[in-house]
């Protein structure tokens, strides 16, 4: 099989390192390396060491195809660890099918990796719509009967923050009396707030991505508008409730992954302090869990096909993980016919004081 | 040459070309072992057909060949005694020598009066308005367009500007590429009397490419003559008056005494050369 | 010329003005330009003679009066059209194609002479090709005819000044025009150059046929080939006729020619 | 009527950020004739160097403010002299690229050398907000609108009054002919790249305190862009002014009409603005006669 | 040293080249060419896929920046246009892949047309404005589409089957984006050896003598901008075949400004210049990506996590250094090693 020696085990990921998103892409890479240096300090598997090749698309589409061929027929790599970005993950998924590579989807998820099933693609998460489903209904059975505001950002994300929105606001009959969209990239949100404000609403969700949600909670402080205000878990990283301070009071938030804080995110910050220098350790944010969990299933499975690893022998036994617990989030099980594992939500809100993201109970 | 007092003869010329080889863009060899010399107070006529390479030695000798992609391969220039063929052109002017480049150049969307502050860059703001004032007494017609933008202005009319912008800088050594092109009989008249008075009222030093042979030759001390990229004739204007061949292709006289009507030049007449 | 048959003019240019902003760069001006004629108009810088040019070719439009060409009014003339109307003209300050050779230059000086289709183009066979071909075999006359074979390929942005003014004469050559507009084409050349354009000059009109309106400082050059001569001060018609009479009217003399001159 | 004056004022406070960067756009082509591409580039950097400055050696605001302009300064000088001086007199279009290809070294020296988190640009006072007669601004925004204030006069007092400001005009117009008149075309360059550079690196000081400090600063420069088209592009002081114009249309527009019109807004103005002045409100005509 | 060709006939004079060596070799490089799947890795074949349409794109470009001197900003926006003509084509109107290909060239023309109208007024940057203008505004529009554009989401689209042929697999796509670029490439080259391309550059050297000389402005711009459109569009069907997707995202603002760079880099105005530009800025990249890991895993552990802005500074450097060499381009280079190769050992 490619990509596999007596010794060696080649695996490749792609990922924006550099660029805007290189924040998530860079985390995510080193939480698969943590993986692989952990993997390789136990022996390696089965006896062969890992060696992780790792692409850089720049978040640009046309790039990651390029990579990903790249990584499949020139490098000759046994599995892919992550596939980038939604739109970069969807141009590639017609290449990583046809080829049969097995390949773990971690970063930023959509419809079309688990569905319709294709053998060798299995994903971990929730895509940003049914994650920002879960967000919403948890906010409004806190904030019950209050009038919504949302704005969202112009792009596939964005769309699929506005429809894990309008899900649930079916589903509750929520009252929505703002509904804005923006440009990727913008930085002033004067407008849209004052907007929110004009209509009265009394929670806002939020969906930017990270500095677009800090600018949307600075508005409402410097519009004296104390509103809750509700963000996917693209923003949940420590810069986040830095860079909101004070405006970050009321900001809520759900995530599948660990908070650092929480014993077991402090278990994982231990392993992960070991095998990375403090420069990485730098880096380090919840993508660095969901490419922990990734790779770390991945590789529970290659360790169940023994001796004689193959692309098919991978791809079944991902089909059968089950309840397997990577450390960082709820127990990962896959089935034939379900190649997504959703671990459990849950919510949380931003403590400006202590500054990170306090589970609510 | 022998109305010069005799002290200045022995001082360095304002301007000695040493047999120098232009080239542009590293294939084209425009100018070839020429040298030339000009003397303080001298007026220097350089003539030649079009092509002979007279504006890319004044292009040489003003530093702005890199702008062309040309470079001085061979050879020296010295402006008063000091090397200055790697000098950059404003370091050129600094040095006291000033060009009027062929085809005007006016900056086209500045005014009439902004180009000539732009001429007197390198001058004290003192000096700038009796400059400029000394300009318009040379050509009132500036005076009237004084706010006008120059790209607008007529051909002659920015020949003007041309002029008066490199005398903004008061040099010592002015380096005219084809002052008269374009100008009206009147206005040429005036320009050359004004060369010959900015030769003996200032002192300067002229070096002049024109193809009005008669008049540059009428106001000149010695002249060469280019063909092809080199020099094949130089003396005092005398004796290039003289010359029979000057005569003829210069000054349009033939060996019937008066002026040949250019309706009567022979058909395909035979070309002749000194070189080439 | 025989004068029996009354001729109408190529042009006839019918009290003329010229406005920019608060200026009359051109006033009130009439002239004319017979068939086989060498017209000359002259006068000091800035009298209006190039604005001139640039009404009669439809760079400008003007801003009162007329400009007849060959019986037609050139007000409904896009500025486009006029090259194919027949006029064809050389710029004062040099407007060549500067990035192209002297070869590509003539050509798209040819340009209203095709008329073959984009599509016909983009497969460049039939027609294009045979259209090309003859076009090229024109433009070869014509450098022949100005003897400048040696510049042929050179890109016009390296031709010595006089160069290029040879070719911009060219490229008004290669329209095959009824009526040529020469703007100072010889300023710039000696008398040897100066010599060889009077020569094409006269040739222009007496082997092709083509009308010839020039301005001109040099008074050689006006005195010996023209006809008859305008003369233009301050955008006004202040004198015309033939050389002779122009060099010696007062007004002129003046204005424009100085004293010295008188005697050329 | 509260709610226009509020949009209003949110506007100038972004559209003196875009100011900044509009003029110094207009600068480099003045003086110059190109567009630098990586303007908004050099302006991120000097708000990082800016921010590592202040954060490591406590600076407070108005120190951190001349940090900001001499380091902007630094910057714009050391990538004149490495990068553009050797570019000087070939096409235009050649050197608008090698700005390009600065502006992909400045953009990843940033994530080079810092990192590609956001962080929070600190300065004592800065999120302070004021209370202008019922609407809350903050301390950074109200001194950004005064620093673009500043810098229009200072503008203007230099291109009335020094012939300087001619000798830009005169690189820009015909660069080989300025040589020959003795502008020291290099000078000229090197002056405007700082001062381009020092206006830039004051957005993107400003910029990082309100907005946050990250690597997509630099798209700054792209939001600044209408700015300058529609002031003129070789007009200093009509950019600068436009820039405070295109914020407050943004927002008015974002307020009153649908929110996916906010982003075009700025174009579609430009559009109808050159449809009309083709040369924006304050630029200089294109010559053309022959 | 050569000593030159007589030319018997005008016809010579008309041809594309008349020099033997230049046909022997561009007959062996299109041999070369059509035979590259068989012999290449599926990673370079997909590298040189990249190039073809790319190429096409850069050649549309080329007519408008580089012919008629019509700066744009915005060439992003004809790509878009043309990638999502030709889903919408195949996915929402059920056209035939054939007949949707036409579309993503006709599309885009159209819209040439109307962003072609301000350059009858616009110069320069304030026309590159409004084409920046423009392919913002299509990528607004695109993302309000709703289900008909799919907004953020993009179209997903299959490789199609062409005149029978089948271009699901890399090679036959890779076979048909070489014939459409090599159809591109002779369209452009006749179109500049043409009246219609020696008027567009007429256009951009002098406008007014331009016009003098008959050249109808309005006309010859606007069809720049037509062609340039139209072959553009195409390039983004086939960038959105090979990708089998359209989505805004894909179609970032950069590549405008990567457009330019190609062209540039390659010698502006020169189509032998695009082919250049074009292989250059696709390769160098993938070149660095490659000679990095070659370097092997020390060096890149010294570098840790900054091996890929590493590799992006690099690649801006080498545009720097690359135009600080020679700003004439790839081909002004090119021309210079000819001239050597024909007069040496003399160097004039
Ligand atoms: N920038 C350039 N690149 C290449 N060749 C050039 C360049 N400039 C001039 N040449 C060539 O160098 C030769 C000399 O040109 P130059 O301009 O010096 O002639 P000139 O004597 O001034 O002619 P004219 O009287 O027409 O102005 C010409 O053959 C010309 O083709
Ligand atoms: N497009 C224009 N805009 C404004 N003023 C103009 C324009 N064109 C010409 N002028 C003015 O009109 C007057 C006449 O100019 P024109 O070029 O016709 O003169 P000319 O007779 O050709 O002179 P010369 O012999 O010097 O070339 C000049 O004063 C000029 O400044
Ligand atoms: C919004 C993002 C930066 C990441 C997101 N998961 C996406 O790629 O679509
Ligand atoms: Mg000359
Ligand atoms: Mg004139």
């Amino acid at each position: 099989q490619q990509g596999v020696t007596d010794t060696e085990i080649l695996l490749g990921d792609i990922l924006p390192l550099t660029g805007p998103p290189a924040l998530l892409g860079v985390a995510h890479n080193l939480g698969v390396k943590v993986a692989v240096a952990e993997a390789n300090a136990a022996g390696g598997i089965n006896g062969r060491k890992l060696r992780l090749i790792s692409e850089d698309d720049g978040y640009v589409p046309s790039r990651t195809v390029q990579g990903v061929r790249k990584l499949i027929t020139s490098d000759k790599v046994f599995a892919l660890t992550s596939l980038s970005g939604t739109a970069q993950g969807q141009a590639a998924l017609p290449v990583v099918r046809q080829a049969g590579i097995p390949t773990m989807a971690t970063i930023s998820l959509f419809e079309e990796l688990y569905k319709p099933v294709s053998k060798n693609v299995f994903a971990i998460g929730g895509d940003h719509e049914s994650a920002t489903a879960g967000l919403v209904a948890k906010v409004a059975d806190k904030f019950p009967g209050k009038k919504w505001a949302i704005i969202s950002q112009d792009d596939d994300y964005g769309e699929l923050v506005r429809q894990g929105f309008e899900l649930v606001q079916k589903e509750k009959k929520l009252s929505v009396v703002s509904s804005q969209i923006y440009k990727k990239g913008q930085a002033d949100f004067s407008s849209e707030i004052l907007k929110v404000k004009q209509s009265g609403a009394e929670v806002l969700m939020a969906g930017g991505v990270l500095g677009e949600n800090v600018a949307m909670a600075k508005e409402l402080e410097r519009n004296g508008f104390k509103i809750p205000m509700a963000v996917t878990y693209v923003s949940r990283v420590p810069a986040s409730v830095k860079l909101m301070g004070a405006a970050g009071e009321n900001v809520y938030t759900v995530d599948f992954v660990t908070l650092e804080e929480s014993p077991r995110g402090k278990a994982f910050m231990e392993k992960v302090k070991q095998h990375l220098t403090p420069e990485e350790m730098g880096r380090v944010n919840r993508y660095t869990f969901t490419g922990y969990a990734g790779a770390r299933t991945l590789f529970e499975a290659m360790k169940r096909c023994g001796k004689s690893l193959t692309w098919d022998c991978t791809n079944a036994e991902l089909a059968k993980t089950q309840n397997f617990d990577t450390g960082v989030m709820s127990p990962i099980s896959f089935s034939a016919t379900q190649h997504l594992a959703a671990p459990a939500l849950f919510l949380m809100r931003s403590d400006p004081a202590s500054v990170s993201y306090k589970p609510v109970e | 040459m022998a109305s010069l007092p005799q002290a200045i003869s022995t001082a360095p010329p304002a301007l000695a070309v040493h047999n120098i080889q232009v080239v542009y863009g590293g294939a084209i060899e425009a100018v070839r072992d020429v040298s030339l010399e000009v003397r303080s107070g001298q007026i220097v006529a350089l003539l030649g057909s079009n092509g002979a390479g007279k504006s890319t030695v004044l292009k040489a000798v003003s530093g702005v060949l890199d702008t062309e992609d040309g470079e001085i391969e061979k050879g020296s220039v010295h402006l008063f005694g000091e090397a200055v063929e790697r000098a950059p052109a404003p370091a050129i002017v600094a040095q006291g020598m000033v060009q009027v480049p062929e085809g005007r150049r006016l900056f086209a969307t500045l005014t009439v009066e902004e180009n000539l502050v732009v001429g007197a860059h390198l001058q004290g703001a003192g000096r700038l308005a009796e400059t400029r004032d000394y300009v318009y007494t040379l050509f009132p017609r500036l005076a009237d367009r004084r706010k006008q933008i120059a790209g607008y202005l007529s051909g002659g009319e920015q020949q003007m500007v041309a002029i008066g912008r490199a005398l903004m800088s008061r040099p010592k050594v002015l380096a005219l590429d084809e002052p008269s092109l374009g100008l009206a009989p009147l206005v040429v008249t005036e320009i050359f009397n004004t060369i010959r008075k900015l030769r003996e009222s200032s002192g300067l030093t002229i070096l002049l490419v024109e193809q009005n042979a008669n008049r540059a030759l009428a106001i000149a001390d010695y002249a060469y003559i280019m063909e092809n990229g080199r020099v094949v004739l130089d003396g005092t204007s005398e004796q290039l008056r003289r010359n029979q061949d000057v005569r003829e292709f210069y000054l349009g006289l033939s060996s019937q005494p008066g002026r040949t009507s250019m309706k009567d030049v022979k058909h395909y007449k035979r070309r002749k050369r000194w070189l080439s | 010329m025989t004068a029996e048959v009354p001729q109408i003019p190529v042009l006839d240019v019918r009290k003329v003005s010229k406005r920019f902003g608060g200026v009359k760069a051109v006033n009130d001006v009439s002239l004319n330009v017979m068939p086989r004629e060498i017209v000359s108009l002259i006068g000091p810088n800035g009298a209006g003679k190039t604005t001139t040019f640039n009404l009669i070719s439809g760079v400008l439009p003007p801003s009162e009066g007329q400009i007849i060409f060959k019986g037609q009014d050139t007000a409904t003339l896009r500025s486009s059209d006029f090259a194919r109307a027949g006029i064809g003209r050389t710029f004062q300050n040099l407007a060549l194609f500067r990035q192209g050779t002297v070869v590509e230059n003539l050509l798209v000086g040819r340009h209203v002479h095709f008329n073959y289709s984009v599509l016909e183009s983009l497969l460049f066979w039939g027609r294009p090709r045979t259209a090309e071909i003859a076009a090229r075999e024109k433009v070869e006359q014509i450098i022949e005819f100005l003897e400048i074979e040696e510049l042929r390929d050179k890109p016009v942005s390296q031709l010595a000044y006089g160069q290029q003014k040879r070719v911009e004469l060219g490229r008004a050559l290669a329209c095959e025009p009824s009526l040529l507009l020469l703007d100072e084409i010889v300023a710039g050349m000696n008398r040897e150059e100066k010599e060889d354009i009077a020569r094409f000059t006269l040739d222009i009109r007496d082997e092709f046929g083509i009308a010839v309106l020039m301005i001109e400082h040099d008074m050689q050059v006006v005195m010996d080939l023209s006809d008859r001569v305008y003369v233009l001060d301050f955008g006004q018609l202040i004198a015309q006729g033939t050389p002779q009479e122009v060099a010696a009217n007062p007004a002129v003399l003046q204005a424009y020619l100085g004293e010295e001159a008188a005697h050329a | 009527m509260s709610y226009f004056i509020e949009l209003v004022v949110s506007g100038l406070a972004v559209g003196a950020i875009y100011g900044l960067v509009a003029m110094s756009f207009a600068v480099i082509y003045k003086a110059t004739g190109i567009v630098n591409f990586a303007q908004g580039e050099m302006g991120m950097l000097t708000a990082y160097t800016s921010w590592s400055l202040a954060t490591t050696m406590g600076t407070g605001a108005v120190l951190t403010v001349v940090i900001a302009v001499v380091a902007g300064a630094v910057l714009g000088l050391v990538c004149e002299r490495l990068i553009m001086r050797p570019m000087l007199g070939e096409p235009v279009l050649s050197v608008v690229l090698v700005t390009v290809g600065l502006a992909v070294v400045l953009r990843s020296v940033v994530t080079m050398v810092w990192d590609a988190s956001p962080h929070k640009f600190e300065l004592a006072g800065a999120d302070t907000i004021v209370n202008v007669s019922g609407i809350g601004i903050r301390a950074s925004q109200i001194s950004v609108i005064g620093v673009l204030l500043i810098a229009l006069a200072g503008f203007w007092f230099f291109l009335r009054h020094s012939r300087f400001g001619v000798a830009m005009r005169a690189v820009a117009a015909d660069e080989k002919t300025a040589r020959l008149m003795g502008v020291s075309t290099a000078r000229v360059q090197a002056v405007a790249w700082a001062a381009a550079s020092a206006l830039a690196g004051l957005a993107g000081a400003f910029f990082a305190v309100v907005y946050g400090l990250a690597p997509t600063v630099f798209e700054l420069g792209l939001k600044a862009f209408p700015a300058t088209v529609l002031g003129g592009f070789d007009s200093v002081l009509g950019s600068g002014g436009s820039g405070l114009l295109i914020g407050v249309l943004e927002n008015l527009v974002g307020g009153y009409l649908p929110s996916t019109l906010k982003e075009i807004a700025g174009f579609v103005l430009i559009l109808v603005v050159l449809m009309v002045r083709p040369f924006g409100l304050f630029g200089e005509k294109r010559i053309e006669r022959v | 040293m050569r000593s030159g060709f007589f030319k018997q006939r005008y016809a010579d004079l008309v041809v594309l080249t008349d020099s033997p060596f230049v046909q022997s070799w561009s007959t062996a490089l299109v041999v070369a060419l059509v035979a590259a799947p068989v012999v290449l890795s599926p990673y370079l074949l997909a590298h040189m896929t990249v190039i073809l349409f790319t190429l096409v794109g850069a050649l549309g470009l080329t007519i408008l920046t580089g012919f008629t001197g019509l700066i744009s900003l915005g060439h992003v926006g004809f790509l878009m246009l043309g990638g999502y003509a030709y889903a919408i084509g195949v996915t929402r109107l059920g056209l035939p892949p054939e007949f949707a290909l036409l579309l993503s060239a006709a599309v885009p023309a159209l819209f040439g047309l109307i962003v072609g109208l301000p350059s009858l007024r616009l110069h320069g940057l304030y026309l590159a404005i409004t084409t920046l203008a423009f392919s913002s505004i299509v990528s607004a529009a695109i993302l309000a589409g709703g289900k008909f554009t799919g907004a953020g989401k993009g179209i997903m689209i299959n490789r199609p089957t062409l005149l029978g042929m089948d271009l699901s697999s890399e090679r036959a796509f890779y076979w048909f984006c070489l014939a459409m670029a090599a159809l591109a490439l002779l369209v452009t080259l006749n179109v500049r050896r043409s009246y219609i391309g020696r008027a567009l550059v007429a256009i951009r050297d002098n406008d007014i003598a331009a016009r003098t000389m008959g050249v109808n402005l309005v006309r010859f711009k606007l069809l720049a901008f037509l062609l340039s459109a139209a072959l553009t569009g195409v390039a983004g069907a086939m960038m959105g075949m090979y990708l089998n997707i359209v989505s805004v995202e894909g179609y970032p603002f950069l590549l405008s400004i990567e457009a330019l760079a190609v062209i540039i880099v390659g010698g502006l105005g020169s189509v032998l210049g695009a082919v250049f530009g074009t292989i250059f800025i696709l390769t160098m990249p993938e070149l660095f990506g490659t000679v990095m890991s070659m370097l092997g895993g020390r060096l890149q552990d010294l570098m840790a996590t900054s091996a890929h802005e590493i590799r992006s500074v690099l690649y801006g450097v080498a545009i720097i250094a690359f135009l600080r060499f020679d700003p004439r381009g790839l081909r002004g280079i090119w021309h210079d090693a000819r001239h050597a190769w024909v007069f040496w050992p003399l160097r004039y």
